[in-house]
């Protein structure tokens, strides 16, 4: 007779069964030849909720393995809780190696930024994606927003910004600004700051998406021309930190966190990311993006 | 002199379905033409198919059997009865116009623009075609304060003059004319007949209806007369 | 009267052969089962409805279609599919500036209907809702036209969108206010302002002043009429009201369970109507 | 095949172990699959347009066991190692065609007990029939 | 320095998770057994297992356990369980016709096959709370059964039997609207392929059977309302054990348990096809895991609303319902809003500021002209 | 037929897709895709049998060389797909001196969902990245590439070339292809690229 073993499961490596990892990849696939365009996938469950960067992990899961370098960050941060929480599970399911260091990451699963260093050839970044839909605030309904990306058919989209600008004076969207791919697909970059928008044009590395809860994948290869939405003469512009320093390096051509301190009045400004700070901190060289909103403030300041 | 129109055994029986098929009988037979630079007039009772002949010839009603060669300038020889409507369109805008008794104009466009409009073919042409129109309606007598002012508010007078004038300032090939001096006084009735004589000596050929002696005289070559949709006879001046 | 800029050859710009649109299951019999004819156009084996069936025309340059007839005769099908707002049953049309009029435009991708939509054609539709988008201001439901015609310069778009509205005769201070708030004859005309935006070679107008009030109804009329001479463009003007048709057209078609029963010149349909159809509908006529 | 399975199934797990365990001292069975857990998607249809459709999946063990050249399959919905094994086991065996009186006295006293257990659970619940004639005639 | 404390992120998590621990545990109360839970708390199980959409009592008993008693985050874990594990087998389609009846009560008629059977449920008993239960003895539980069991007399027992349906009755007399030629009848599985919309009737019955259960009583409930069709009438609501076939590797037809489950066949509008003026009943319909009936009424309410195609009410319009009642999505989604959003939210500020300072530079601009105007009127 | 024993689905098939998903990413680029020792049936190129093992399973159908049985029965039983023909096929495997008919065959998907369109695999000799003798050269422009890539492919024909080009005449519609050749290299193209070649 044999023993009675209840409640007994092993998970399989990377967590998702091979099965659903060939069907995200194969979607993978397709993303990339698409540039911007958004494939929808089977999207299984995690034991992360949905909207807490299920749809990154799928991607992780699904391209890591042994020799892999995982780097997790959540708004900039290496330490923030959610990142550690993704980042134990990813290394306790696969156990491939993790770093704070963005140079020696081969895959870096970020929520809402784009590292402040430049990444290569080698490296890949995913993004979670809580609303991969850069159409849903114009139109709420699915097979709509399909339809219009299908006939190429943006100008309700073009029209919001037009009509922000006759508000507003300016086009007004802040992070997930809506970015142009390869001249065809209206893509959301995911919530990250208009500061890391250009770096998604001619990158070295490979760009993939994942929104988990939405169940679509969609990638941004090397080297595609990825065009804020900007009208000829209302341009397109990145955050203005120019008079503000960074409290712990003096620093400013990077994002940067405002934080208010206990008394309720002053503000102190930090750079965003953790491991740019750091290195800023210990003098490192870093090789920052270079993108001509970088180039200009830049030259403004010398 | 090359002969411009060419009606022969023209018949146009109109067929009302709608009051059990009846049919009326317009034009029989109807054989005439007409040379360039030739004006001809139409006389008759009213009810004789004066109107019916000229509306049948601008293609307004249908003929029921029978030829009406035009010779063309964009087309060469044509017959009106069986050219298509994209031909008839062609020769409407470039050739032959037609002038009824009653005005029709967009209702807010003013008396220099609506004559102006009829020769203005881009935006361009505008400030030119506005010069001529002046003058023209200026030699019709239309007093000055209503060169601006929007012909549907005008007397019948003064819409005749508008509808003279707009017929005539493109030049056309052919002119097809209905009781052009009907309601003007005997100095604008001078001036319309030299406007028209006019024309005829740079080539028009008219066709004119009127019931007016003096109009006929002054002006036709020939005079048909029309009598229960048959030529009674036809005089040469 | 139309001396636009077209030049004499003999050149369609739309050419429509046997379009023809069936809603429902149908079989051969169909057609045979409907029309004029038969009185109806729903088909008594199937219940399948043919809205409009073997309709062939051409258009030339700058010139004005008028497509007439009661309701239900499939009048507003025909440019509703031209548009591609509705799928066609049969049939093709050929487009000049699209491939040179070489390709049955119904079969090309969505993506290329939507470039001939947003380039080629504009489409003013009876209820301004439909044309209009009224989430956004009158001005932007223009610059919404322009923009889908490539045109990216914020200061241009209001130029333009200045520039219609004053031709339209809607007071430019209200550029940036909600059509919601404007009239009806008012709304219309910001509705035509958006579908000439982008001077498309071709449009569409489809009952535009049904729902307005008689003297609105003449200024619409007039703009029309007015921009269709400025503009030479090519329009297919669809009403049921044959003094729309007589104010604005040069031929007309003349509708009838779906069918064309009488074509011509709009003069000659209006005076000298041949089919008993149409007889009836001009004796009708005040 | 299923009045068996049914048998199995819904049998008391301790006695079904009993049974096994005496019989594994006589047969010899060998485990080509361990117990595992997997899943089994329920189809169901609407009762009225018959359109199927996937209600959900529910838990299930399954199991392979050899005796001789036959194969028995075990599958049990839920966590049930035990029972798989066992029904596996039995389900080897009966393919082989002996005669093993003690299954077959077994599956026949198990029969009765859940018809018996059945019938009286569907006497309980059929106390909550309403009886509209009775209420008329009273 | 504010900057350096976030990097505690990993410690903080790690306590986090013992101090729920010790609220869950710290009046040292007896543990509560799987078996307790699974017995005693039947309904919240049979919630987690249909909104986790997998059938496993123990499983589920587990997972409320572990979740303290939240439905939502039990189904939650049973989802994310389900998706570690292989699909084995596909089930012949279930039979309710053949369901062992525990409960089976129509509202359209009074008297039916096999007659309206009330089973376990509280609906005609009054909802007062039951101090009884406060402390409640094995030796009363005992007592209990010995004479429940007692009422049966097991020498007249009635044979078990199965019933027709309401409907099929209405079936048979031709009153229920025939089945529509055009809609598609392909069945998709949305645990397989995201969502196309227009989705099959499949997706909109599988989607509603996992489907979170006040989610769903909401939408129902405006479509009762006025936002939808209306009052339909139950024509019969059953619920009971259904047996669960499968072919096995060999081929052969297997019986591999039963599982309990709610059915509900509402007799919603009077309509009438394309083709004819007949009218016809039109049914929607409910089935889903366990006992749950207000979640099979209110599945079979919006099954219903999504086929009668007037969009403009939320609750008839698949996308909307289907999105918005998954209710582990929802929750995830509702309660990302507590994670860090500073930098999105900076993004925002910025353009704002710049926004407030193009007005008051404008503002100001304006005044200059203005002071200007009155300078030039004084003089 | 022949069951690969040697290829670990979990390790391998990670590996060897994230070599594909480089190349896909940048087109024009030459891979090598693993090591591992397995037997194809003829002359079929086990690089794409490593790329058939890397991405396909039952879910996927596929086609292969003209409805050559013995590749459709080895990829049955190595990876479970399931065959199809040419046109409803999720990939389709041919040879490079095939002319191109079965190329123009394939599912190039719909504008609303461009992705339900084939992956063809294409059997070449050689892929080289600087100019060799008898090769075609193609060039590559478009996403991936930063200004254009030459690569040197040996025996593929121009009608293959032609047919891909009127499949993917369309964007977004179209097939993204994958080059394998005899030395184990690979190399893509996917839709989102124009190319030429000479």
């Amino acid at each position: 007779m044999i023993e009675n073993k209840k409640f007994n499961t092993s998970y399989n490596y990377a967590f998702i069964d091979e099965t659903t990892k060939k069907e995200i990849r194969r979607k993978l696939l397709k993303a990339v030849c698409i540039p911007g365009y958004q494939v929808p996938y089977s999207s299984p469950e995690m034991p992360i909720a949905r909207g807490w960067g299920t749809g990154g992990l799928h991607v992780t899961l699904a391209i890591i393995g042994q020799s892999d370098v995982l780097k997790m960050i959540d708004q900039g941060s290496d330490a923030s809780v959610n990142a550690c929480n993704l980042r134990d599970f990813v290394h306790m399911t696969t156990d491939c190696a993790t770093t704070f260091d963005t140079r020696e990451a081969t895959i870096i699963q970020t929520r809402h930024r784009i590292t402040e260093e430049k990444l290569s050839d080698k490296q890949i970044m995913v993004f979670q994606v809580p609303q991969p839909e850069p159409l849903r605030r114009v139109e709420r309904y699915e097979y709509k927003t399909r339809q219009m990306h299908a006939e190429s058919d943006y100008a309700k989209m073009w029209l919001t910004l037009y009509e922000a600008y006759v508000k507003w004076g300016d086009v007004m969207q802040g992070a997930g600004y809506p970015v142009m791919v390869n001249g065809r697909y209206i893509m959301s970059p995911s919530p990250i700051p208009r500061w890391d928008v250009p770096n998604l044009n001619n990158s070295e590395c490979l760009y993939l998406f994942g929104a988990g809860r939405e169940k679509r994948l969609y990638a941004v290869p090397p080297h595609t021309k990825v065009e804020p939405l900007e009208f000829e003469d209302v341009k397109f512009h990145v955050e203005d930190f120019s008079n503000v320093k960074c409290e712990s390096t003096g620093y400013n051509v990077a994002y940067m966190d405002e934080m208010y301190q206990d008394d309720g009045v002053t503000k102190k400004f930090y750079v965003n990311d953790s491991n740019f700070l750091d290195k800023l901190i210990e003098k490192e060289e870093v090789v920052q993006h270079s993108n001509k909103y970088i180039k200009k403030i830049k030259d403004a300041l010398q | 002199m090359a002969t411009i129109l060419e009606v022969t055994n023209l018949r146009k029986c109109f067929n009302l379905h709608i009051l059990n098929d009846k049919k009326i009988e317009a034009l029989i037979d109807v054989n005439f033409s007409m040379e360039e630079g030739e004006i001809v007039g139409l006389t008759g009772k009213s009810g004789s198919g004066k109107s019916t002949l000229m509306k049948t010839i601008y293609r307004t009603y249908l003929a029921s059997s029978g030829e009406m060669n035009y010779l063309s300038k964009t087309f060469g020889k044509i017959n009106l009865v069986e050219a298509d409507e994209h031909q008839i369109l062609q020769l409407r805008r470039k050739e032959i116009t037609y002038c009824s008794q009653f005005l029709k104009v967009i209702p807010r466009v003013t008396a220099i623009d609506v004559v102006a409009d009829t020769i203005v073919k881009k935006e361009s042409d505008r400030p030119l075609a506005r010069e001529i129109s002046t003058d023209l309606i200026k030699t019709l007598g239309l007093p000055p304060e209503l060169w601006d002012a929007f012909p549907s508010t005008f007397s019948g007078g003064e819409q005749q003059r508008i509808n003279i004038a707009r017929a005539i300032i493109a030049k056309p090939r052919f002119l097809l004319v209905d009781e052009p001096t009907a309601s003007l006084d005997t100095k604008t009735k001078d001036i319309v007949i030299e406007l028209i004589l006019g024309l005829k000596k740079n080539g028009t050929s008219v066709l004119l209806i009127t019931h007016d002696e003096y109009t006929l005289q002054r002006l036709s070559d020939k005079t048909i007369h029309l009598q229960h949709g048959q030529i009674l006879e036809q005089v040469f001046a | 009267m139309h001396f636009n800029n077209h030049n004499s050859t003999h050149e369609w710009v739309l050419k429509v052969e046997n379009l023809t649109k069936i809603y429902g299951e149908h079989t051969e019999n169909t057609l045979a089962n409907t029309g004029p004819s038969k009185g109806t156009n729903i088909c008594p084996e199937t219940g399948s409805i043919v809205a409009c069936a073997n309709i062939s025309f051409e258009l030339f340059p700058g010139e004005v279609l008028g497509i007439v007839g009661e309701s239900g005769s499939g009048k507003s099908t025909i440019v509703k599919q031209l548009f591609f707002d509705l799928d066609v049953t049969m049939g093709s049309a050929l487009l000049r500036p699209f491939k040179n009029g070489e390709v049955n435009i119904f079969e090309e991708s969505n993506q290329k209907k939507r470039f001939m939509r947003n380039h080629l054609m504009g489409m003013v539709y009876q209820n301004p809702r439909d044309g209009l988008n009224f989430a956004f201001t009158s001005g932007g439901n223009i610059a919404e036209k322009l923009l889908m015609a490539d045109l990216f310069h914020v200061g241009k778009i209001r130029e333009r969108a200045a520039e219609l509205l004053d031709k339209t005769e809607v007071p430019v201070a209200r550029m940036d206010d909600l059509p919601a708030y404007f009239s009806g004859g008012m709304q219309q005309r910001v509705q035509i302002s958006k579908a000439i935006a982008n001077n498309p070679p071709l449009l569409f107008l489809d009952e535009v002043t049904s729902g307005l009030d008689v003297s609105v109804q003449a200024r619409v009329l007039d703009l029309i009429r007015g921009l269709q001479h400025e503009l030479g463009i090519a329009m297919i003007v669809v009403s049921h009201d044959l003094s729309v048709i007589r104010m604005l057209t040069d031929r007309t078609l003349v509708l009838k369970n779906g069918r064309i029963v009488e074509r011509g010149l709009t003069d000659q349909i209006l005076q000298d109507p041949q089919h008993e159809y149409t007889q009836l509908l001009v004796s009708s006529l005040l | 095949m299923e009045k068996t399975d049914y048998i199995l199934i819904n049998c008391c797990l301790n006695e079904l172990q009993q049974l096994v365990t005496s019989l594994e001292n006589n047969y010899s069975f060998q485990i080509v699959k361990e117990p595992s857990l997997g899943l089994t998607m329920i189809r169901a249809e609407d009762s009225v347009e018959s359109q199927e459709f996937y209600l959900g999946e529910a838990l299930t063990t399954d199991c392979e066991v050899s005796f001789g050249d036959t194969t028995g399959y075990g599958i049990c919905l839920g966590d049930e190692p035990v029972r798989a094994y066992c029904i596996a086991s039995i389900d080897a065996l009966m393919q082989s065609n002996l005669e093993i009186p003690e299954l077959q006295n077994f599956l026949t006293e198990q029969e009765k007990k859940i018809s018996m257990a059945e019938a009286v659970e569907y006497n309980q619940i059929q106390r909550t029939r309403v009886d509209f004639k009775m209420m008329e005639q009273a | 320095m504010a900057y350096v404390s976030v990097k505690g992120g990993a410690d903080a998590i790690a306590n986090a998770k013992e101090l729920v621990e010790f609220y869950r545990l710290r009046k040292r109360t007896q543990p509560l057994e799987i078996k307790q839970i699974q017995s005693q708390f039947r309904l919240a199980i049979d919630k987690v297992m249909g909104e986790g959409s997998l059938y496993a009592p123990e499983y589920a008993a587990l997972a409320l356990k572990q979740m303290e008693g939240d439905v939502l985050e039990s189904a939650f874990v049973l989802r994310a369980y389900r998706a570690t594990l292989q699909r084995r087998y596909y089930s012949d389609i279930i039979s309710t016709r053949e369901m062992f009846i525990l409960r089976k009560i129509s509202s359209s008629f009074r008297e039916i096959p096999g007659g309206q059977v009330l089973g376990p449920t509280r609906d005609y008993t009054q909802r007062l709370i039951d101090s009884t239960k406060y402390n409640e003895s094995p030796e009363e539980i005992d007592q209990f059964l010995k004479e429940f069991d007692g009422k049966i007399d097991r020498e007249k027992l009635v044979d078990v039997n199965t019933y027709n349906k309401v409907i099929d009755l209405l079936k048979a007399e031709g009153l229920l609207m025939p089945a529509e030629k055009s809609y598609d009848k392909t069945v998709k599985d949305v645990t397989l392929e995201a969502i196309k919309f227009p989705a099959p009737r499949s997706v909109t019955l599988q989607m509603l059977a996992r489907a979170e259960s006040g989610g769903l009583m909401a939408l129902a409930y405006s479509s009762m309302r006025g936002f939808g069709d209306g009052h339909g009438t139950i024509g019969e609501l059953r619920y009971g054990a259904v047996k669960v076939r499968i072919t096995d590797t060999k081929g052969r037809k297997r019986y591999i348990g039963s599982i309990n489950v709610t059915e509900c066949e509402m007799i919603t509008k009077i309509n009438t096809t394309k083709e004819s003026k007949i009218p016809y009943f039109a049914i929607g319909y409910g089935l889903v895991f366990g006992q749950n009936e207000t979640k099979a009424i209110c599945m079979s309410i919006l099954e219903r609303g999504i086929r009668s195609g007037k969009k403009e009410n939320p609750s008839n319009n698949q996308e909307f319902v289907l999105y918005h009642t998954e209710g582990v999505e929802a929750m995830g989604f509702t309660n990302h809003l507590k994670l860090p959003h500073y930098v999105t939210f900076q993004s925002g500020l910025n353009n704002v500021r710049e926004s407030v300072k193009r007005n008051q530079e404008e503002t100001e601009d304006k005044m200059k002209v203005y002071k200007e105007l009155a300078k030039q009127q004084q003089q | 037929m022949i069951r690969e024993i040697n290829y670990n689905e979990v390790f391998d098939a990670q590996i060897h897709f994230r070599t594909i998903l480089d190349c896909m990413s940048r087109p024009g680029k030459v891979n090598h895709i693993g090591e591992i020792k397995i037997q194809t049936p003829g002359d079929w190129h086990p690089a794409s049998a490593l790329v058939a093992f890397a991405l396909l399973n039952r879910d996927v159908t596929f086609y292969a060389n003209n409805n050559n049985e013995t590749v459709a029965e080895y990829l049955t039983v190595n990876t479970s797909a399931v065959p199809a023909t040419v046109n409803k096929a999720d990939f389709v495997f041919i040879n490079g001196l095939d002319n191109g008919d079965i190329l123009l065959n394939t599912n190039i998907g719909v504008l609303e969902y461009p992705e339900k369109s084939a992956t063809v695999v294409i059997d070449v000799e050689n892929i080289y990245d600087v100019p060799k003798d008898q090769t075609h050269e193609i060039i590559l422009q478009g996403p991936g590439v930063e200004t254009e890539k030459r690569v040197y492919v040996r025996n593929i024909s121009d009608s293959i070339l032609q047919a891909l080009k009127e499949q993917n005449s369309e964007y977004p519609l179209g097939v993204d292809v994958i080059l394998t050749d005899r030395e184990g290299n690979i190399m893509c193209i996917p839709r989102s690229n124009n190319f030429s070649w000479n």
